[in-house]
């Protein structure tokens, strides 16, 4: 039977303003984990109440520990990046479906906008083949010399031309005109869309992981739709985030809402 | 350790304890089930079931409040046919009582609902009437008694299994509400569901659910469940399942001693997956504490 | 830093900002003026008056819930009389505006206090109608939209000072009791009054309150206030008073994106002896932030 | 201006089951405080609000400490049990009017009942003279060294007769037939209200130092009330424990009720 995690933090560090990198310990998680999925962590201040779903960025089978970056949006975020090493974090997961990984898939293109980078870590490091990392980002780039590390080549856009090409990942994405067997993108649900539209430019499959508000995290509240094509007609439906997802193929997101 | 007896009879139907879940919370059992083992429920409450498959509104749905959280889901649901149909065979491999929550816009699609459920294996029917009327300009059902007692009559009238309404606590006062589901026929009232709610996201300067409006629920409510199934309690004859902001074994009991019967729980089990069995544990302790054999005991007994 | 201007205008009486105190969680302001400098308050708004002296209910008068809490003070005060003698002269001292909150258990109870009000040197009366009227065998004034507009109409014609109506949420229908009062002539609305509540001592099994039920406040309702703000808002044209459970800035520009023009902070003084200032200086964060110079830009801009 | 004090826990022990001894370092208050005040105490737990009122048990201001001594009976003291060394305290204080130590008072009576005792502490430092203490506990006396230390003579029962005279503190008071300028009493109300009697019969002024939930603490919300008589006449009024109290003279009190 599932059950709640406390999970102890054993490194804690503000990578970047206001993003930070959190290690738990956190066996029970580790061992069932999947790339792209979450895990759904309770902060403490006064009067929290529902856990945030935030993504396994790094999942170390070796040495048991979960690795989560996260940016500081909100009372939750903050409650969080001022936990210590040594406390305890509780938590549910790992949950949602993760990213599928084609067995004969051999180039692929991963896409990460700012804070949506972090789960595409653990892909990458999982993926076979060539791998190009298309990241972009408001200002302060992320984990990129950790992707360099893992083996992709990466290309890293910011909107204030800070580092990298000035502008957003669609720019240095289009440029290249490079054909592939498989697309894996995170990020604000704009950039998301893009990829959906370029993707089928393309004709390549594309995965996009999605956010929305949660309760639950399971599957059980229907709190975090997506609006979704029915395969078998011209009818929609709301399919759960959590547990259908996060993630979803492109083209089965209706955009346009 | 004192043999203590949780035992509870709402409306004929003889639960184990009186711990079930709060409709729409707990989706048919099948995601908690993997937290939970649902044998120990006293019943599982199911999501609201409609004539119709229901899309439901667009996201946001959920927002966090003080305490509190507000969801406007809007009902989503598969329709009856498929519940009957993948529901109640999951569930019937557990021993516990099944109720259905029933949700519809006119008194046709309740009745329809419960037509439909009347050869199925379910155990209680509850009854959702916050509901807006759309043959009625959209006012809710459950906010007006004339309202309240032709629905309950009219549903009663098809029903195969025992009948709970399930009041809105959106109403001036309560006790005209809950005396008119008695009226209609009802077999027990449960009370309450959520309270109209609103939260604005500042930096965004909108309303942070799409919907604007939506349910509010969770520990925060709690004074307010408590006060109108006291009032019930003491109002009315039937068995009453009391809900709101339920998130210990303490928080059941002080529903116990207003009036209730059975009590459900909601918004905590988003908090805490194994909420509702933290609650049976709860009030099972309190009753070894105290040497209270039988529920009975205390109930309504302030 | 920008300039921003804090000012607000509410029925003709110009505020140095919006924030004031809840009537009956500020006193007349003496104690709390050991806290903060009063001088800094939009308006204090002072505990209930009435006509007589009141002793209120027996204790105890509070008990605390999940985010909330609960008082039956009953309206405990010295009379108008004192009022007028002690009050007015020390909070004259002060840079600041007197709002007078006023309690009566009959039409004619509130026009007294209103009438001796006539040559004090207060700026606005706040019509406390969550009261019950004991001539209509105890119902609240505020749940009753003709009550509300005979009371408001009987109270305006013997006004000196503009006159604002203060409502209780415990109605179905916010929107109708608002119009009510504003067709019985209110020149400005406050809202909310205490949601009613119940606690229960499990371990006594007694009501927490020793009046059983009490008024229910404090962060925990913020999103019903809210809500109430934001559809009273919409329906009338008055300057509406906003609160229910602020605690900071932020949340008093939430009432102030959902209409309204001035904000009261109540249960949050208890928590926080510094609360108003922290709002004050909360809203002037924001206004800053997103360089708004006039809260007017900002206001029911949902 | 008076405000918000964050007082660091430099000593937090339990002295008997369920009865812990707090020392603060806490220069602000302990600059004002007089004995018989209490403190305004925030204890955090979910969903918690309101501060709890804790008399002051002592005051040193040579080191600039206050200790409190307090029991756990719901989930605030339970909250502030498991607070550590070095944390800090969020409270206001010193609140209430304290004990009068008349000038003249040379022959002190002091009762303590139960969590009634630690506010006699401090009182029992301050008086001069003959000190006689009466202590009632159900069975597990609590400060009894301490105020012998300080002078007092020590009379205890305990309930259950495990330490002193079984009974009540009433049964080991009544024995006594003493005679004195003053008494001071703190303890729950029953007792407070037999002492109420005993003083009137053997004509002694005493103070009663009353309890009651609080919201404000500075008698603002008038939420604490204690039934008193009116002195001019045959009419009563509600007086504020927090502001007016907690110590009343135990004749002004409206007991029967
Ligand atoms: C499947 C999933 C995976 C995620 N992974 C990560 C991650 O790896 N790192 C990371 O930093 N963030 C991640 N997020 C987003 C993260 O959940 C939110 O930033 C967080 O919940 C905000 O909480 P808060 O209390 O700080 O902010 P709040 O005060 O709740 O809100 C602050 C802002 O964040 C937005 N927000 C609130 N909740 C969510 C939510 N559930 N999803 C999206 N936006 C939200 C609000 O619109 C608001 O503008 C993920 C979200 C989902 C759904
Ligand atoms: C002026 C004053 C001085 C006090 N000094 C001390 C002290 O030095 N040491 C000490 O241990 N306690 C003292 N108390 C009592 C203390 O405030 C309560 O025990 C405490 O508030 C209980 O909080 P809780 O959250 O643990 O319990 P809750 O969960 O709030 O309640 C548990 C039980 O305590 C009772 N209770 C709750 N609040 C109060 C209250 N304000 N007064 C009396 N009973 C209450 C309830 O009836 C309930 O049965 C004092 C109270 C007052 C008014
Ligand atoms: C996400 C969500 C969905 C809900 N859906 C339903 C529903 O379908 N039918 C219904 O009668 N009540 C529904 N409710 C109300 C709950 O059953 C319950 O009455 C309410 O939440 C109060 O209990 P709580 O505070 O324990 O959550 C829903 C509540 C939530 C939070
Ligand atoms: C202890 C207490 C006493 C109150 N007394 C009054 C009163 O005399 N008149 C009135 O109109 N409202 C009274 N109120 C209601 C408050 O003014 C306010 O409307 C309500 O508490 C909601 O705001 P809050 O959540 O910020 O406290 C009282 C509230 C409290 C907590
Ligand atoms: S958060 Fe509950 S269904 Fe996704
Ligand atoms: S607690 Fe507010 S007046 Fe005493």
């Amino acid at each position: 039977m599932k059950s709640t995690c406390y999970a102890r933090i054993i490194e804690h560090i503000e990578i970047a303003p206001d993003m930070y990198k959190m290690v738990l310990s956190a066996e029970e998680i580790v061992k069932s984990a999947k790339v792209g999925q979450f895990v759904n962590i309770h902060c403490k201040y006064p009067g929290s109440l529902l856990p945030r779903p935030i993504s396994i960025c790094e999942i170390d089978p070796e040495f048991n520990t979960l690795t989560l970056v996260y940016a500081v949006l909100g009372k939750g975020t903050k409650a969080l990046s001022q936990m210590m090493v040594g406390e305890e974090v509780e938590m549910i997961g790992p949950l949602g479906n993760g990213f599928m990984i084609p067995e004969d898939a051999k180039d692929h293109i991963v896409i990460g906008g700012g804070i949506g980078t972090p789960p595409l870590l653990e892909l990458v490091k999982q993926l076979k083949g060539n791998i190009e990392v298309y990241l972009g980002f408001r200002c302060h780039p992320i984990l990129v010399k950790t992707f360099e590390k893992y083996g992709a080549k990466v290309y890293v856009a910011t909107e204030d031309g800070s580092v990298g090409t000035k502008g957003n990942v669609m720019d240095i994405l289009k440029e290249r005109k490079h054909k592939a067997d498989m697309i894996y993108s995170c990020g604000p649900k704009s950039m998301l869309w893009a990829v959906a539209k370029w993707a089928a430019e393309q004709e390549i499959k594309a995965q996009v992981s999605m956010e929305e508000r949660m309760a639950c995290g399971i599957g059980a509240c229907v709190g975090c739709t997506c609006k979704t094509k029915k395969k078998q007609d011209q009818d929609w439906q709301n399919k759960r985030v959590c547990k259908d997802g996060p993630v979803f193929w492109s083209d089965e997101v209706i955009w346009d809402d | 350790m004192t043999k203590v007896n949780m035992k509870v009879n709402i409306a004929g139907v003889e639960l184990k304890n009186p711990v079930m879940t709060a409709s729409g919370t707990f989706g048919s059992g099948r995601e908690y089930g993997e937290y939970v083992d649902l044998n120990q429920l006293g019943a599982v409450v199911v999501k609201g079931v409609a004539n119709e498959p229901w899309k439901g509104n667009p996201s946001p749905r959920i927002a966090e409040t003080y305490g509190g959280m507000l969801n406007s889901v809007g009902l989503q649901n598969p329709g009856v046919d498929e519940f009957i149909e993948k529901d109640i065979p999951f569930l019937r491999q557990y021993n516990t009582k099944i109720i259905v929550n029933i949700a519809g816009r006119t008194i046709e699609d309740y009745c329809e609902v419960v037509k439909k459920l009347g050869d199925a294996d379910v155990d209680l029917l509850e009854l959702n009437i916050s509901c807006p009327n759309v043959k009625a300009g959209g006012v809710c059902f459950g906010t007006d008694p004339f309202m309240v007692e032709e629905v309950t009559k009219a549903v009663k009238k098809v029903a195969k299994q025992p009948l709970i309404v399930k009041l809105t606590p959106n109403v001036t006062d309560i006790v005209p509400i809950a005396k008119a589901a008695v009226a209609g026929g009802a077999d027990g009232i449960s009370l309450i569901n959520t309270l109209l709610g609103m939260a604005i996201d500042i930096h965004k300067r909108k309303p942070i659910l799409a919907n604007v409006m939506g349910g509010f629920s969770g520990p925060a409510i709690k004074p307010v469940a408590l006060r109108m199934v006291y009032q019930v309690a003491n109002a009315v004859d039937v068995p009453i399942i009391g809900m709101g902001g339920i998130m210990t074994g303490e928080d059941a009991v002080e529903f116990i001693l207003a009036g209730a019967s059975g009590v459900a729980v909601g918004t905590a089990n988003f908090i805490n997956p194994r909420a509702t069995i933290d609650v049976i544990e709860g009030i099972q302790g309190y009753m070894e504490q105290y040497s209270i054999k039988d529920l009975k005991e205390i109930r309504g007994s302030l």
